[in-house]
């Protein structure tokens, strides 16, 4: 088995080359498919000359990669059946709104096949898939899905937010013998940092600490971590920011040291706000950590409607920079803030 | 078929107009696009003008039809207010959808137009919708779902074609065939010959779809069947995209096999409409004109409009 | 507009017949179809002689009941574009696993149809969906979406546990403009309750209190709401039993007024545990009641997992009037529970 | 084609024996049901037993195949070890799927069965992948999508005959076609003829699927062409449904057009083998006794078996 030479290790190394989010991601599937014939990608517009936004540019094996008509349901059922004969696919789509397309096969199919048969089976599939927005795309165009998907049984949800990480976490997805659904945001593409070229692995369900503080602990995914990361450092904020990188399965035990710690809970996230992944966030620290909570935790999402298209009200739509600074100095004042426009 | 002696001046002249309404606009629309006043991806229709209004001459108001992201040239042709759709574009409250839709929502409820989706495939069962609700409520509108090429991959089309079918449902199907899904050809992503599949479970017809006289030749004989309840109709109308899938640039996909002196549908026209004497050389350049001032006219109002409050967004 | 003249009235009167929870949406439907000829049923097996598990059996007007193919999702987007047109369907499904075959059309497009164009237009869609569960029918037959839906904007979410409530909230759901979906649970058909023969609607939106207590505030909703309530009677608990009856909108107002008096809150959702309408419950409560819980809140939900077929499974995976029981005598108690069971 | 002068008799042996283990363990299935002791929905194949069968004789184990809810003749047909099926139904931890799949989720993959699926109509994708997978893998086994008529509606049907006719995949399409989705008759739910549209994707067979001589003739053709690389066939069996589509009791349609001594598969090679002279009539009972102490240990072993630890349900 190719993979057993791996090392887990997470920790950013220092002192390797800095490449971008997505030469972060093309060099993982491009090493994956190097090391293992039996990984092969698979999607809509896969095979063309846009190379999933460059993603998968120039690949080795260009015979690995196949292009697929608009029929996600039955191309996520094709996935699923490769990887149930051996295979280890890499089913990408170019916006997650795609994915309710193949929801039955996703849902019904891919995340239960192997509780059906008590784990008889490996589901050794890749859903990759990237969450874009922006330029009035719309409500159909915009969304981002992880909360949806990790409510799922059987499916891991992973969001990476760093070149380093996206690396390491494709490598463990494409290793991972059960369903993994991968979420690249379309505004990390061209973020750069060090990444080693050598292949690596990184723990899905290991959380991140990008930031280290004691008045406020915040937690944030993909975009929402990098922007909460810029508030942080814009403001010179005293928080501690866990970045979940997988957020099923949720390294609880990295948040909770931190809310015992800090005592103040904000979960930004970039979805939609009704029983999303914040509230999971929000609900668990409170059931296993409501003493240390010196008041009230809060979660700042989109509001819960879809998305607008004219660019007025796409800016207002989606959390900044600013607005997460904002949230995150008022509660570490902490002043209460009017929690009912997260939910309606 | 003799068209001289069979095409009447009026609707000849409707055809050009509102052609040349889709070609001109878009035609604007690519020569701003660059300047970033629009902030929404653009699916324009240059070459593709004949089939939308080949189609839309035989349609009223009361005619529901939905469609999917390709939407200015089918929302025009039906009745889509220009200045409404350019306040879309540019984000302004006046815009058909409120600013809420972008390029690839448009609604415009009285002129027939319940919405357009940028879910591939999807909007086809929505016209059998409207036509099975025609026919619940004994009303006499016909269901019009119009798609690509490549939206008949997707398993709802199937599914659309078979209910359509098994309750014979007043609902035509319109394949705007234009041979690519983006920058993948016809050859990749269907195996088979879409009429015929969509023959063994409806009426088929073909027109060329850079014809503008050959689509409305081919939509009314359709449109007839509908209207007499004689259940769905597939329409087929192979035409050329001149532009990229998205934005503002010229195809550049090798060996498209675009000619655009031979295959544009507004020369075609016109060519036919002087040969017969219906049109005069001068009128043809006062249409022209009369859309560009239409055009300027539409940007104006656009630009002039309000944009929408942040505030909007409020969720009670 | 035929729909005007009822009044909204929530309390469930004394001296009307007793009817099943069956017979009363049987009744509802029908009048609603005798009321105004634009309602009209669509859906697998809508038309076959078991009327749909005989929720549709018998109605005045068969004409207007449809049987479809099994294309779940194209018939949601027929549905819905008879609903733009002016017609008022409800679309039926014998299970709600179902629903994710056509995710597409119920996420994608009925959600956000009025969002996108700026509620130009109504889409009056009720789309019924009966959940159901036991004798072997495995991880595929056996789900309760309502938290994955619950998460879409532009849905409401009603699942009625009485008779009473289910007449009265299926003729609201009928009347109402936007989409709505309807989830009734099968082993409630044979509940009979109080039912007022004339049509009335219930306000979707607006909780019940199923019992009045002091110590601990339990929400639970449908089946979930009926066990509960058994529990409460069978170990007389002083408990405060909340059914939202609509989870979606949802009447926070009313849980948080029970909350601040008793001080403890227990969710119990018969659902997968992550990022569900358990955790939107607790995640909403402690932002807006954190100083009124005396102790950590907590959920009661399905393991995290697909649901296994043997019946000695079966009856583990699932939380029983007894475990509920069991966990709101604890909770009044004060003595701490794991909640490492909920998450995974 | 003279049956006589090409079946083999340890063929025709194979076949019978296996219809009878399909037929008689459903038969005992369905006797015992009602007792409760198998608690899970049964979708029982008597009068069907020939199309699984037929096609199974011309798989090897490597073949993968996928089926929907009705399982118990394809997977048994397949090689699925009785006593695993039984152990299954009764829900114990001997269970080809360990007591957590029940009925409609059977598993083997000694004998090339990755799984079933009650959801209508996805697991035919999954056949395509398998078929993929060995088109990748320079392996040479076929992928199988086993499905009913009612399947063919789901739009997954036609989008996975795309796919597999673009790639050429080693995938056989088999549609037990037993006239019914539930009491739906096959004229309420297609509106077209199942085949005729398959035959725009690829080459299709059709073979009488109440017989099990012309299901093995057919069979073999197409798994011929798969596996020289010729790409996809789809193999239509029409056949009939004794029973109810779920439970224990027999078909209750009126006009179903069955006739139990006509249509059944097992008189037919019985009655053909005889004539034959391939057996005799010692051997015919022998076997169907030899069924019946097999179905008998199986029940025995199901019986004996552990129920599962609700432990098992622990998440991690
Ligand atoms: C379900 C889905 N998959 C993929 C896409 C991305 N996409 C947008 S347009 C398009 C091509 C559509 O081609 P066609 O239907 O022929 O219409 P055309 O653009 O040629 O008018 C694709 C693949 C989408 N919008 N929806
Ligand atoms: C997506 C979906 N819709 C509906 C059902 C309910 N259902 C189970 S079996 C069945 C009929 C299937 O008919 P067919 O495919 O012909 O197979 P048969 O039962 O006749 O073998 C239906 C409608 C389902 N399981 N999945
Ligand atoms: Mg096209
Ligand atoms: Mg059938």
């Amino acid at each position: 088995m190719p993979w057993s030479r791996f090392d887990s290790n997470y920790e950013a190394p220092a002192g390797a080359r800095d490449i971008t989010y997505c030469a972060a991601i093309r060099e993982a599937i491009d090493q994956a498919m190097c090391l293992d014939p039996r990984v092969f990608c698979i999607g809509l517009d896969a095979d063309d000359k846009f190379g999933v936004f460059g993603s998968m540019s120039n690949l080795t094996h260009p015979e690995r990669v196949l292009g697929t008509p608009i029929s996600e349901n039955a191309m996520t059922g094709v996935a699923l059946g490769a990887a149930l004969s051996g295979m280890r696919p890499i089913h990408v789509h170019l916006r997650n709104d795609f994915l309710l397309v193949a929801m039955d096969q996703i849902a019904n199919y891919v995340a239960k096949w192997q509780d059906m048969f008590d784990h008889q089976v490996k589901v050794p599939l890749v859903i990759r898939s990237i969450i874009g927005r922006g330029w009035g795309c719309g409500a159909q165009h915009s969304q981002s899905l992880h909360g949806l998907f990790a409510q799922i049984p059987g499916l891991k949800v992973v969001m990476p937010s760093s070149p380093y990480d996206v690396k390491g976490l494709m490598l463990s997805a494409v290793k991972d013998d059960s369903p993994v659904l991968f979420l690249e945001h379309r505004w990390l593409y061209k973020n750069t940092g060090n990444v080693p070229e050598a292949m690596y692995t990184l723990p899905i369900g290991k959380a991140a600490t990008l930031r280290r503080g004691g008045s406020l602990t915040v937690v944030a995914t993909s975009l929402a971590a990098i922007h909460a990361l810029k508030a942080c450092e814009q403001q010179e904020l005293d928080v501690d920011l866990i970045d979940p990188r997988t957020i099923k399965p949720l390294d609880l035990d990295t948040i909770l040291a931190s809310v015992h710690r800090t005592g103040r809970l904000l979960v930004v996230d970039y979805d939609f706000p009704f029983a999303g992944f914040a509230s999971e966030v929000v609900a668990a620290v409170c059931e296993r950590a409501h003493e240390s909570l010196r008041q009230p935790p809060q979660r700042l999402c989109f509001p819960d409607r879809g998305m607008p298209s004219s660019g007025r009200l796409e800016r207002a739509y989606y959390p900044t920079p600013e607005r997460i600074g904002e949230l995150m100095r008022q509660m570490i004042l902490g002043s209460s803030i009017d929690a009912d426009s997260f939910v309606n | 078929m003799d068209r001289k002696a069979t095409l009447k001046r009026e609707d000849g002249l409707w055809m050009l107009r509102r052609m040349r309404l889709i070609r001109q606009t878009s035609e604007r629309i690519a020569r701003l696009y660059p300047t970033n006043v629009m902030e929404t991806p653009v699916h324009l229709c240059i070459g593709q003008e004949a089939v939308s209004v080949g189609l839309c001459r035989h349609l009223r108001d009361a005619d529901k039809m939905f469609l999917g992201h390709r939407t200015h040239g089918p929302a025009l042709a039906k009745g889509l207010p220009l200045p409404k759709l350019m306040a879309e574009l540019y984000g302004r409250t006046t815009g058909c959808s409120h600013a809420f839709g972008g390029s690839m929502h448009l609604i415009d409820l009285e002129h027939g137009l319940p919405g357009s989706s940028a879910i591939i495939g999807g909007s086809i069962a929505l016209g059998c919708g409207a036509a099975l609700a025609a026919q619940l409520g004994k009303n006499d509108y016909v269901g019009v779902s119009y798609f690509g090429d490549a939206a008949t991959n997707a398993g709802v089309f199937y599914e659309s074609m078979n209910f359509a079918a098994l309750r014979k449902l007043p609902v035509l199907f319109l394949c705007e065939d234009n041979g690519y899904s983006n920058v993948m050809p016809k050859s990749a992503h269907s195996a088979h010959d879409i009429v015929s599949v969509a023959r063994q479970f409806m009426t088929t017809l073909q027109a060329d779809g850079t014809d503008v006289l050959s689509v409305y030749e081919h939509t009314g004989e359709a449109v007839a069947q509908l209207r007499r309840g004689e259940g769905p109709v597939f329409l087929h109308c192979a035409t050329k995209r001149w532009m990229k899938h998205q934005g503002h640039e010229a195809c550049d996909i090798v060996d498209n096999g675009i000619d655009r002196e031979r295959d544009c549908p507004i020369r075609k026209l016109e060519a036919f409409l002087l040969k017969s004497r219906l049109i005069t050389p001068a009128e043809l350049a006062q249409i022209e004109q009369a859309v560009e001032a239409e055009i300027d006219a539409a940007i104006q109002f656009a630009e002039s409009s309000p944009f929408p409050d942040p505030s909007l967004l409020e969720v009670s």
